[in-house]
């Protein structure tokens, strides 16, 4: 068979259903409304580093699937988050990415909120008194936060189990450089995708793909044997991978790292990441960590955020080494992120009106070489999650 | 009109170093870019993160490391359609050593396969340009950027 | 208790459902498209000032939530407002904002209309002939216009009560200056704000916010005191308020105001405004009149239009002081109006994903100082018309 | 009668329900989807010229209503068509609108298809091999494709009948100039226009429009006689009309067209049209060809694609020329197509709120002059195609 | 300062007949552009079609030609609101024969009635300006544009 | 290359003039803009509505009025995000009375908190430069603007 007409197009391969992914998934605006609720709504969310916080009521703002949050160390250390958003009249109250403030000053009458979102004053309170309202009755929605290797996660969800639980251990190969104490974001960067969210977490999981970047033709698909590669699939849809080496001098205008540069706990030609389910990426070369963060706007829109991780103690000299190591592949003028960004508009062009019908995660390589095991673990969540296969997701739905 | 025919002010001829500098990147000529610049070329593209409170390097380079990205520049999968660079020398700071620097304001569109253009970013230039030679060069740039969002990124430099 | 949870953050306050809002009525299509129904397609609507078609066959054009419409003075000097579409296909006829044309010659087939409304000409009629079609059967929508105090309104309702009676009193305060005959636009300019439509008002409303304005603390808050303040709601959700002054001179740069410079029947230091429901606000100080006007566009997007009013016999030096007068507030380069547009698009970012649940109208200070009354009046008259209420507004909708 | 109230405005005026046509069909989203599916779904496409891939392997990508596709040029010599979209993840395979390549290789996993669209390659195939996946299952989508008199026509329904069978005639009178195997396209452009798609063919099926166009007022209206003219409705929703002339000198600034720059066929101040159901026109005048191709984005936005065609074996200067004379009318800086463009979009204007209530197509000139004829066979065949009735659409839908 | 007050250079009165032309247009005061045209003006304005992948002349005039263009202008329906051009000169090629080559950057934005404004087109414009006279004169314009979607296009010349 | 180094023309110090005032005002650095005002400074931001056919003044400062406003600007609550003034200066008109008449286009691109840059402002600068003393000074402005929906408005000056 060549070519294939429009009913073969549309059938499903005859591959188990756990192989295949329906292109609804990044279409249906049923299943994006449940994916709000079902995924964003109960999960954990990587919302910064404590390196962006470093100092007693240093705050960071953002934006978590349209709800504008805040992030504020308090007096006692501890980084807490709130909806940024006034008890009074819903305005949001912070607009600064980042800053330093001992109380949140809502802009529009001046209520203001103290480092545990109590409210603490207001002008002209006694107005209120006839109705026998109080700043008492009028702290700031706090949202959970909790903080493990240095990286802070937020939880919508009051009743959601804790996040250690959540994270079960998949973030052990990254506890000796991410629990050394010794990190900090030197790098961030944010931008708007046209595409469905899921298509970047693939980019990530999905290792077929280093055939795109030439980059990684030339420095990391002979740096190691196929087979000594280990991709894993572990609890609650987390999945890492390891095993994996970069020979940087393979391509033109790159050097090998040099072992004083290595991060702690790290070798300079490692490569190995760990994806936390729904939305973070976290990659570790030998001298530079890369986190990602992916947001949905709305069905075929994404924000994704890049943070890199470096040594705090670095030297300008050595700072500079660095930014450039994360750079050349990973910044926004860099070698193999730009493409990736490219592939996932590239998939969103292909789903969007219906063109392409699913997409066949169907490698598999005993979880080495590149085996999709990682997007298949991935799916298999997102099927828990929110109920529905991701090869026939319109079909039927599970209640929760 | 004072100036004879047939000259180009030194002061123009700095102005042109820059601005041929663009249309070369524009037109991905890498070959007349890298003919432009100097052996001592320093090139980077900066950003301050507000989010971090922190100034980035987003892109460092001398004339080998230019090269070498650039010539590599075909066998990466970029961004479709067009950049152009539109540029509008501000300040010039001819120094007695021969070495100008160059402040310059400017705006990158970005066009489309299907001929639509929009604002990409918008930045500033900080070049210094070596006059000692017959022909003037590029000898170090700084595009410092006010946007951060770039989309999917960029292979070429801004 | 200081922060909040989930739950307690989503419960209405113990409050009267008068002196709560839902925020719902920012977000919800429903209620959107009931009030593009029930509010804009039967209230008076602010169209201009009669100086914009100051002689026979000025038009003017404008945009009514989604209709496009076209006010002209007839040979009779009476302004009468048509659809500005064309009975033929349906093309737009006028383009221009303003200009002067004893007819109305649609661009399309040059199918020509009088001051009347009246279809006085096209090319070649008789091909129509044969069903029966005649110009005489091709005039112009006409929509209800009425003029009071130099303000032009108009109504698509054909079967709404007059003019006079919707107002019922609510201009008595703006008489002597509005009636004085003196008056001209000498301002105008509009925007989209990123905010619903209500948000503008409601910065009009409300008195509490004068906190926000740094101008307005300095020249108004001591300029009198809050008790003698007054603060009234009118019928039909009008509203007014009166009793504040402005010491100008307390803003450094800013210069007392000249008597000279007064509009008629006005004080220079005088400041009291009214709010015409739904979407008009009308604010004199003593030597220039500010009117908003607010249009929703969709439940997230709002066009306001802002015009200065001034004395139509200004020197050249006189009114270039008055443009002063106007714009160091007003203008879109001024201290106070950009602090309300910053506003009105924070209450929008707290409200349009979901994340403010409510917002409170529950200061009550006798109708003096700072209280909400007019805003609670507001929304007594969105409850009214809408049939649902403010504090629960997708609960149940009463039939009109 | 001069003006309506909105009850006259609203009621559809006592002609045949075929001269009138309601604003839904402009703005009702049920009617955009139907249509999607019942005419874009099924109907024959004007893909490209087949002068546009002139070497084996030459390659075209387009747009089709959301799907992204591509037409190759076979080693046979035969163009097919498929859907630009690889069999793997779902990606837009090629980016660029127009090039030469004996393979296309999908960036992202370099899978590899042929110029059958068979998948010919990809790397390390044997992780398939455990599900039973191999390349001969993963061929493109290929999409009907057939040529009649140069013109590359596709077609997305596997069932539909042929093209001969489906424009049964309706190119005949263009037969001798798009037959003589002699034309290239030498201009393209498009652009997206803010109006319904049916506003653009609107346009060029309107004879009566000529009124707008002083450029048609002075090289038109007069060049030949109204009575001269034949307007033809044809099977399957197609027209046609001709016996028009032009005298280019009439208009300041052009210049009467020499014989020497005639098309095969075609007479220089010759000017004829026919109208390819639903979304093609094509316009001869004696020296150039234009082709516009209208394509639906949403209900309120379209693309339309214009070509220019001209003699292959045009010396440099005569091309010059023949550009001259498609542009000067045609072109985007030109006189005439700005101005239609300008009243799709004033028609838009009109319908989108729904101000204008339907249009009138009630021009009865026994086939000749201005009549609406072509407008009405046009409409006849999209309520053939919608079930609908073009006057009442909303009313009640026919089964297919 | 080495330039004494109240005398323009040669340069900057070259720049200034390529500013003075486009903020003519801008203004849509055709006289005054016209005026500032030589006898042997040719202007054009092209594009490069990716989807045919030829080089096409969309205007084309000479002085007649353009002056009885622009006097048509104002019986067309025409595209509202206005248009202005931002240009910026680059190059300055100044012959020994009197004329001057200038390639310059240009951003076009349109406003609409209402007030709002957007980019309308990205391009390039290589001139000539002749400098025989007493005045110097636009003769030779290309306007060469990236954007080739203008939406509904444009009665009045780039 | 005619122009010796280490010395610039009057022209570009004209130039410069204007240029370093609008990088003043995008750094939001007032006692740089304010050093580069001369004591007799005349500011005003213009616009024309066609909706009431007039011509609008929406700012207008003499120097002490701009200082009093600009030190106010930081208690006021502003736009977010950064504005860049992007200006090509086109015409100078060096009287001989040492005050230099000069003509910029100019477009304003604003870029919000998260680095998303868009098109703010479109517009003319209509200045005088004062030559006359040791340094050159802004003496007037006029910014009158094509665009004239300003979103929520903006209280540093264009
Ligand atoms: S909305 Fe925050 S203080 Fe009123
Ligand atoms: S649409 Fe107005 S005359 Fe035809
Ligand atoms: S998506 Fe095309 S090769 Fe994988
Ligand atoms: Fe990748
Ligand atoms: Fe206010
Ligand atoms: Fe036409």
């Amino acid at each position: 068979m060549s070519a294939r007409n429009a009913e073969a197009w549309r059938t499903l391969p005859n591959v188990p259903p756990t192989h295949v992914v329906s292109g609804e998934v990044y279409t249906d605006h049923g299943i994006f409304v449940a994916e709000k609720e079902r995924i964003f709504g109960r999960c954990w969310h990587l919302a910064c580093h404590e390196s962006e916080l470093p100092n007693t009521y240093d705050f960071r703002t953002f934006d978590y699937v349209g709800t504008p949050l805040i992030a504020v160390r308090g007096r006692d250390g501890i980084i807490r988050t709130f909806i940024n958003v006034c008890s009074h009249r819903g305005a949001k109250i912070i607009h600064e990415p980042a800053g330093n403030a001992e109380r949140l000053t809502c802009f529009y009458h001046l209520w203001s909120y103290d480092d545990r979102g109590a409210c603490v004053d207001m002008p002209r309170p006694e107005a209120y008194h006839g109705v026998g309202l109080t700043k008492e009755d009028c702290g700031l929605r706090e949202v959970r936060t909790e903080a493990f290797l240095g990286l802070v996660f937020i939880n919508m969800d009051d009743d959601a189990p804790d996040l250690t639980g959540y994270l079960d251990g998949a973030l052990d190969s990254f506890a000796p450089v991410l629990g050394s104490g010794e990190l900090e974001v030197f790098h961030y960067n944010q931008s708007i995708l046209h595409a469905n969210w899921k298509a970047w977490q693939e980019t990530n999981l999905d290792l077929y793909h280093e055939w795109m970047h030439v980059l990684l033709r030339r420095t990391q698909m002979k740096a190691a044997s196929m087979e000594s590669r280990v991709v894993k699939a572990l609890k609650n849809g987390h999945t890492a991978a390891g095993g994996l080496k970069a020979s940087y001098e393979m391509y033109k205008g790159m050097a090998k790292r040099d072992t004083d540069m290595a991060l702690p706990g790290l070798v300079p030609d490692d490569f190995f990441f760990a994806d936390i389910w729904p939305n973070v990426a976290i990659l570790a070369r030998g001298t530079a960590i890369r986190i990602d963060v992916v947001i949905p706007i709305d069905e075929q829109t994404m924000l994704v955020e890049w943070r890199g991780l470096g040594r705090k103690g670095d030297t300008a000299e050595q700072r500079r080494l660095r930014m450039r190591h994360h750079n050349q592949y990973w910044g926004p003028f860099g070698r193999n992120v730009p493409e990736d960004a490219f592939a996932s508009e590239a998939c969103e062009a292909g789903f969007r009106g219906g063109a392409a019908a699913y997409q066949i995660l169907a490698r598999e390589e005993n979880g080495a070489g590149q085996d999709d095991g990682m997007m298949r673990a991935w799916y298999a969540e997102w099927s828990r999650r929110t109920g529905r296969s991701a090869a026939q997701p319109t079909a039927a739905v599970a209640a929760e | 009109m004072n100036v004879a025919s047939g000259q180009l002010s030194r002061e123009q001829a700095i102005r042109e170093t820059v601005y041929r500098s663009c249309m070369a990147l524009d037109a991905e000529d890498f070959s007349a870019f890298l003919d432009l610049c100097a052996p001592d070329l320093e090139y980077t593209v900066t950003a301050f993160s507000p989010e971090i409170r922190k100034e980035m390097i987003w892109l460092e380079q001398d004339l080998e490391g230019m090269r070498a990205l650039l010539e590599m520049v075909p066998q990466h999968l970029k961004r479709l359609g067009t950049l152009k660079r539109h540029v509008s020398v501000y300040l010039i700071d001819d120094g007695n050593d021969g070495i100008a620097k160059v402040t310059s304001s400017f705006i990158v569109t970005h066009t489309d396969p299907q001929g639509r253009s929009q604002l990409f970013v918008a930045g500033t230039y900080c070049d210094e340009v070596d006059c000692r030679g017959e022909r003037f060069l590029l000898r170090k740039r700084n595009a410092h950027l006010e946007t951060r969002d770039l989309g999917i990124g960029s292979h070429i430099p801004i």
